[in-house]
């Protein structure tokens, strides 16, 4: 087996007392499409905090292409290539659609401040590339008609899917989306999992998952990793995972609840 | 339609540019023909460019980026004293054909040091926000105005004096011009839009790989640049500079500036600004009701349009109004 | 160390007022989250009503006295919880729904309002006004150190109001509801808070403070003008600041640091013509250590 | 209250035509005046004082009938004790309104922003109040009726030293105030000179309201006497703090200290202190008390401080200028003016040196009982 894309190893971290995520080690290797359940407040969000570089691990390392990450920033992270969505949508509000997506591909230009304010040839140029490209990946989504609305004026399925499209306008390798089946109906969540699954054959890029719909974690994930109390408690494939009694004794009468406090 | 405020990068933004050298050249030829306008007139012109250039360069800052910052008097009174000092000592060495050499390498060693001193303002920003952001920016600008109080160097409290007249409507203009194409068109720029999703969403930003203490810190030093650009022309307008026109007082000028334009729209901020500038002026004939018609208006804009005076309808289609 | 002790109490006297008027400040910023940029004018409003009112009464109670001082601070005070609340009804309640920025600049109009009013000269005038003297004081000897009674009356009155304030906070029901609009005040007025009432109450209260500051300011500096505000106030806001804002203990504590910096760094021969930046300056500091203050909480913003 | 943007376009374009519409007024049959004074702002004490004075002035001038048969016009502008403000005041007072001469101002900083603006314009400017050396530097077209703070602070040297024979003085500096600053500096200069010891320099800033943590330094040097060059609205606060904390040396400053405010406000902490003025009422000449009286008179019993009669002299001066230069044009009036030889002001007989500078003698006055008594004239 190659090296994995994100290495786990170990990865702790506490709050004053409360141990959040504590020796949590995990592989996810690239164009892999990972899940990670677990009940309210099992330290599934936080997890994502600590690989997208928002908070430093107390203890154990994470490894990011062979990198430690060790003291990275996320706009660090991002160049990487770690992508990730929220799970309270956090999108630049006063931007239309459009610039939310173009705000995202600048870690790629040869930007700058010079470039922007002499407004060369070059500059014109490198403008309509990324005009192209916004718009190409606007269209993949279906959002490219909306591109002139502010996006805080979009309904919630649409707000989801714009977060989705700026985090893969970043080039990653691996796409974080926390919770993204949150408040969807039925027919959304069906339609959300063929999306994913779309992404990552599209883009060929890593997925890791976070989410309390089983029916969504099950369909579309290759490997399932079980947090309880912030610790792992199993890892498998779907199957497996869903005959663990572990898992089934963890989840005994929380299943279903879309707040992870 | 091709324009600098358009947020589109779809059309010709050739455009930007051409607008201006248009400015520059409107500013340069209106300037030749200042001898004849009345001086009282031709004063109160210049004061309009200079808040314009305050007013959108803390903007940037405010309004862009926001960042509340309280300090820009500050910045404005450390470019205006650089540029002075300089001006005052090389003055004499320099035969008057050079002269306006003189004054733009004044203008940009003031702009240099206070973006210069911008620098060490943004720093404490990647730490603080709001109120505290705030707090810290009026203690920069007060901390200013009390070492220049205290150095004799730049006559001290009894204030500086015989700074060679240079500024003319040509000149203020012509960089009222120039400060707005710097924003405007930075601003308008896949590298700009990271300013506003900084201050949209700190977090979002710095997770799509935008560097906000970066962003930040830029804003601070073009902002305070601008500032001390503008305390140049202030300097060489005025002829005279005293501590105590600094204040914070003259800050919260400028912010009322940019708050009534409505944060981070230019055309707005810049037609607060000459209205702002105008106003006291136009109030003048109130005699001792002045001020107390000037604070009722600002309650009333306030109140009547609290996202800003020329938001709706004007972002798009402003360029008609520079 | 004589010296020491004079510029200790010197400073805790002054800090005292600082903290007086800082606690007006962060009360208001704690229901409304904004900085009531007028608070300073209504302190100098709070110091004219008692000079109106103290030679009003003098032919029923003497003045100076106990008495006369308690009936004069008590009457200004009321005076001043009605133009506080006469403000917040008149320009700040329009602007509750819309940006905070837009209703801190109508704090500065309103600032600016009062100022140039006052400075009319159909109103008070620009001029310095002597202020009556409302309590007897004397000097008490400690050794070689010299304590006014005015120094002892300030620290005093500023105890009593913290631990007064305290109670009506944490301890009655209309503090709990000033909590509750504090936190939510959308959900505050779903659990039946009357909204309006207990912001009308908040102003009223810090008001009432500002005018019990401005007539210890006025004792302590008897030369009234309508400017007078304007210094303290810009003191008190950084102590507010400095102390964490929205928080009690942190408006007193930042008022008595703020105090004491300045009254030992204007001491130092060389050092006192800084004295103003040298406060800044190590406010900024604290502030980079503390970035929500001294006893403020840094609220950590949930991802 | 609903303001759209297009009310408010029209109300600057409104403004904008208001502001190219307008022509020089005055000539003809009046001579037009302008003032500009802090009447507003942080200053606006000392701003409303000089104003009412000149008021005064012009309004005695005018009763008499003017100057070559024309009356004046006094046009009064506010600066609102702010930089910037003057520049454009002056600007509007010369280029718009058209004025023959400027009086103003109080403070030395805003007459040396708006002094270049007459200089440019040949326009003379009679200050009345401010005392650095620097603001008739300027150019030959502007004057001053006061003396300068070389002078003053000498003057005060020498009174430390001979009357008060203190060798021991504290210097407690108005930071903010070029006034206070200046005085201090020639103070120090003189009383050094003089064999004196400087024990203790502290600063404040104008406006401070607690003066204590300076004071007990002060104390704690243990001087002879206080050097506090400062206006009365400090002064008198300075007075009482420095008698809470038991510092019973005298203190002593400059014209800055007179005003009945001094005494209302520092009730019996400033008795026994001393400062040095243009003139001393108890002991003073007709002109004076006629001065004193009609100012009462014209405004409800307000006893004149400094600046007010400063601010008399100034207007008095620039008629006694224009009758003997028998015109309103500038460079007549200012040759006029800096022939002056002799002019007997309020503040005392002065002439005008070939700095454009007033050379007039000092008093030195204690208030006792609560008014101001004459202690010695001290000569230039």
């Amino acid at each position: 087996m190659s090296q994995p894309l994100l290495q786990l190893d170990q990865a702790t971290i506490r709050f004053g007392g409360l141990t959040a995520v504590g020796d949590l080690s995990l592989d996810v290797h690239a164009n892999e499409l990972v899940g990670l359940i677990g009940p309210n407040g099992a330290g599934k969000t936080t997890a994502f905090n600590l690989i997208t570089g928002v908070y430093q691990t107390t203890a154990g390392t994470i490894h990011f292409g062979g990198r430690n990450i060790r003291g990275m920033k996320p706009h660090d992270l991002t160049k990487l290539g770690i992508a990730r969505t929220f799970q309270n949508i956090r999108l630049f509000s006063s931007l239309s659609v459009f610039d939310n997506v173009r705000a995202a591909t600048q870690l790629h230009r040869a930007h700058g401040i010079r470039n922007a304010l002499w407004r060369g040839i070059g500059f014109h140029r490198a403008e309509k590339e990324v005009e192209t490209q916004v718009l190409e990946l606007l269209d993949i989504f279906d959002l490219g008609r909306l591109r002139d609305e502010e996006a805080k004026s979009l309904p919630y399925g649409d707000q989801r899917r714009l977060e989705i499209v700026r985090a893969l306008a970043t080039k990653p390798k691996l796409l974080l989306l926390d919770e993204p089946a949150a408040g969807m109906n039925p027919t959304e969540k069906e339609a959300l999992m063929k999306l994913i699954k779309f992404i990552q054959t599209k883009f060929q890029i890593a997925i890791m998952l976070v989410e309390h719909d089983m029916k969504v974690v099950m369909g579309i994930c290759e490997k399932i990793a079980v947090l309880e109390y912030g610790r792992k408690i199993a890892e498998g494939t779907p199957v497996e995972i869903q005959k663990d009694p572990k898992v089934i004794a963890a989840y005994l009468g929380t299943e279903g609840e879309d707040d992870d406090a | 339609m091709p324009s600098l405020f358009n947020s589109q990068p779809s059309t010709a933004l050739g455009g930007a540019k051409r607008w201006l050298v248009a400015g520059i050249l409107l500013a340069v030829v209106v300037s030749l023909f200042s001898a004849q306008f009345n001086r009282y007139y031709l004063g109160i012109a210049i004061d309009c460019g200079i808040s314009i250039i305050l007013a959108v360069s803390l903007n940037l800052i405010n309004g862009h980026t926001g960042q509340f910052s309280l300090g820009h008097a500050g910045f404005m009174a450390v470019g205006g004293y650089s540029a002075a000092k300089l001006s005052l000592v090389c003055s004499p060495m320099v035969p008057d054909s050079l002269k306006p050499l003189l004054f733009l390498a004044a203008l940009v060693l003031g702009g240099c040091v206070a973006a210069l001193i911008g620098l060490g303002v943004g720093i404490p920003s990647l730490r603080l926000k709001g109120d505290y952001l705030a707090i810290v920016t009026l203690g920069f600008g007060e901390i200013i105005r009390v070492v220049v109080q205290n150095m004799d160097s730049v006559g001290a409290a009894s204030g500086l004096k015989g700074i060679p007249k240079y500024t003319t409507l040509g000149w203020t203009f012509a960089l009222a011009a120039i400060t707005i194409y710097v924003v405007a068109t930075l601003v308008n720029s896949t590298y700009g839009r990271g300013f506003i999703a900084v201050n949209d969403d700190e977090v979002a930003a710095s997770s799509m790989g935008i560097n906000p203490v970066r962003y930040k810190v830029t804003a601070f030093v073009i902002g305070a640049f601008f500032a001390g650009v503008a305390g140049g022309l202030y300097a060489h307008h005025k002829q005279f500079l005293s501590p105590t026109g600094f204040d914070f007082l003259k800050s919260i000028d400028i912010v009322v500036m940019v708050i009534l334009g409505g944060m981070g729209r230019t055309v707005g901020v810049i037609i607060a600004a000459i209205v702002l500038t105008l106003l006291p002026e136009v109030l003048r004939q109130f005699a001792d009701y002045r001020m107390i018609i000037y604070s009722l208006i600002i309650i009333g804009l306030m109140m009547a349009r609290p996202q800003g005076l020329f938001t709706t309808g004007w972002k798009k289609k402003g360029v008609a109004a520079v | 160390m004589e010296w020491f002790f004079q510029q200790l109490i010197n400073g805790l006297a002054l800090g005292s007022i600082y903290a007086l008027i800082a606690l007006g400040y962060t009360m208001v910023y704690g229901v409304l989250r904004f900085i009531n940029f007028a608070h300073s004018d209504v302190l100098m409003l709070g110091a004219y009503a008692a000079f109106f009112i103290a030679p009003a009464i003098q032919p029923l109670v003497p003045l100076p006295s106990l008495t006369g001082a308690l009936l004069v601070t008590l009457f200004s005070a009321l005076i001043c919880a009605g133009i506080g609340i006469l403000i917040e009804f008149l320009a700040y309640r329009p602007l509750r729904t819309r940006p905070k920025l837009t209703v801190l600049i109508t704090a500065i109009g309103v600032s600016l309002f009062i100022e140039f009013t006052c400075q009319h000269k159909a109103v008070f005038g620009a001029d310095t006004k002597p202020f009556p003297t409302l309590l007897p004081s004397t000097d008490f000897h400690l050794g070689s150190l010299l304590v006014s009674s005015n120094d002892l009356v300030v620290m005093f009155v500023t105890v009593l109001l913290l631990v007064g304030l305290w109670f009506v906070v944490q301890k009655t029901k209309v503090g709990t509801a000033m909590r509750a609009v504090s936190f939510n005040q959308q959900a505050a007025a779903l659990m039946g808070v009357n909204i309006n009432r207990i912001i009308s109450f908040t102003f009223g209260l810090g008001s009432a403070l500002a005018a019990v500051a401005g007539i210890l300011y006025a004792m302590k500096a008897p030369g009234i003008e309508p400017l007078m505000g304007v210094q303290p106030g810009i003191r008190a806001f950084i102590a507010a600041v400095l102390g964490g804002i929205g928080n009690l203990p942190g408006a007193a504590l930042g008022g008595l640091l703020l105090g004491l910096l300045e009254t030992f760094v204007g001491g130092i021969s060389g050092l006192s013509s800084y004295r103003d930046g040298i406060a800044f300056a190590i406010l900024i500091l604290i502030l980079l250590f503390k970035p929500a203050g001294l006893l403020g909480k840094s609220s950590v913003e949930k991802v | 209250m609903l303001i759209r943007w297009q009310y408010v376009a029209l109300l600057v374009g409104g403004g904008l035509l208001g502001l190219t519409g307008c022509g020089k007024s005055g000539g003809g049959d009046t001579i037009l005046v302008g003032e500009f004074a802090s009447l507003t702002g942080k200053e606006a004490t000392f701003g409303t004082s000089s104003h009412e004075g000149t008021l005064l002035a012009i309004e005695e001038l005018n009763a008499a009938g003017g100057v070559m048969g024309k009356k004046f016009e006094l046009k009064t502008e506010d600066d609102q004790s702010k930089a910037g403000e003057p520049a454009n005041v002056v600007n509007k007072l010369i280029s718009k309104d058209g004025v023959i001469a400027v009086l103003g101002e109080v403070a030395s900083s805003r007459s040396l922003e708006a002094a270049p603006i007459c200089q440019q314009n040949g326009i003379p400017m009679i200050s009345p109040a401010s005392t650095n050396p620097k603001v008739t530097e300027t150019g030959d077209y502007i004057f001053r009726v006061c003396f300068i703070d070389p002078f003053q602070g000498t003057v005060m040297a020498n009174f430390a030293t001979k009357t008060l024979k203190a060798t021991k003085v504290a210097v407690f500096t108005d930071v903010k105030s070029d006034y206070s600053k200046g005085l201090a500096k020639f103070f120090k200069e003189g009383f050094t000179k003089a064999g004196g010891q400087i024990v203790s320099e502290l600063d404040f800033n104008g406006g401070d309201k607690d003066f204590k943590g300076q004071l007990t330094a002060i104390k704690t040097a243990a001087p002879d006497a206080v050097f506090v060059p400062g206006y009365y609205t400090d002064v008198a606060l300075i007075c009482i703090q420095a008698k809470q904390l038991g510092l019973n040396v005298p203190l002593f400053g400059g014209d800055g200290w007179e005003s009945d405010t001094l005494v209302k406000i520092g009730g019996d902490a400033v008795e026994g202190h001393y400062f040095s003025t243009h003139y001393a009422s108890d002991a003073a000449s007709p002109k004076v008390t006629a001065f004193v009286e009609a100012y009462k008179k014209r405004y409800n019993g307000k006893v004149p401080d400094a600046m007010a009669a400063l601010g008399y002299d100034s207007a008095k001066f620039l008629a006694d200028g224009i009758s003997r230069a028998g015109s309103t044009d500038g460079a007549k009036l200012r040759d006029a003016l800096a022939a002056t030889k002799e002019f007997d002001a309020v503040t005392g007989k002065m002439a005008i040196n070939a700095q454009r500078d007033a050379v007039k003698a000092a008093v030195i006055l204690q208030v006792k009982g609560g008014a101001f008594k004459f202690v010695e004239t001290v000569a230039p």
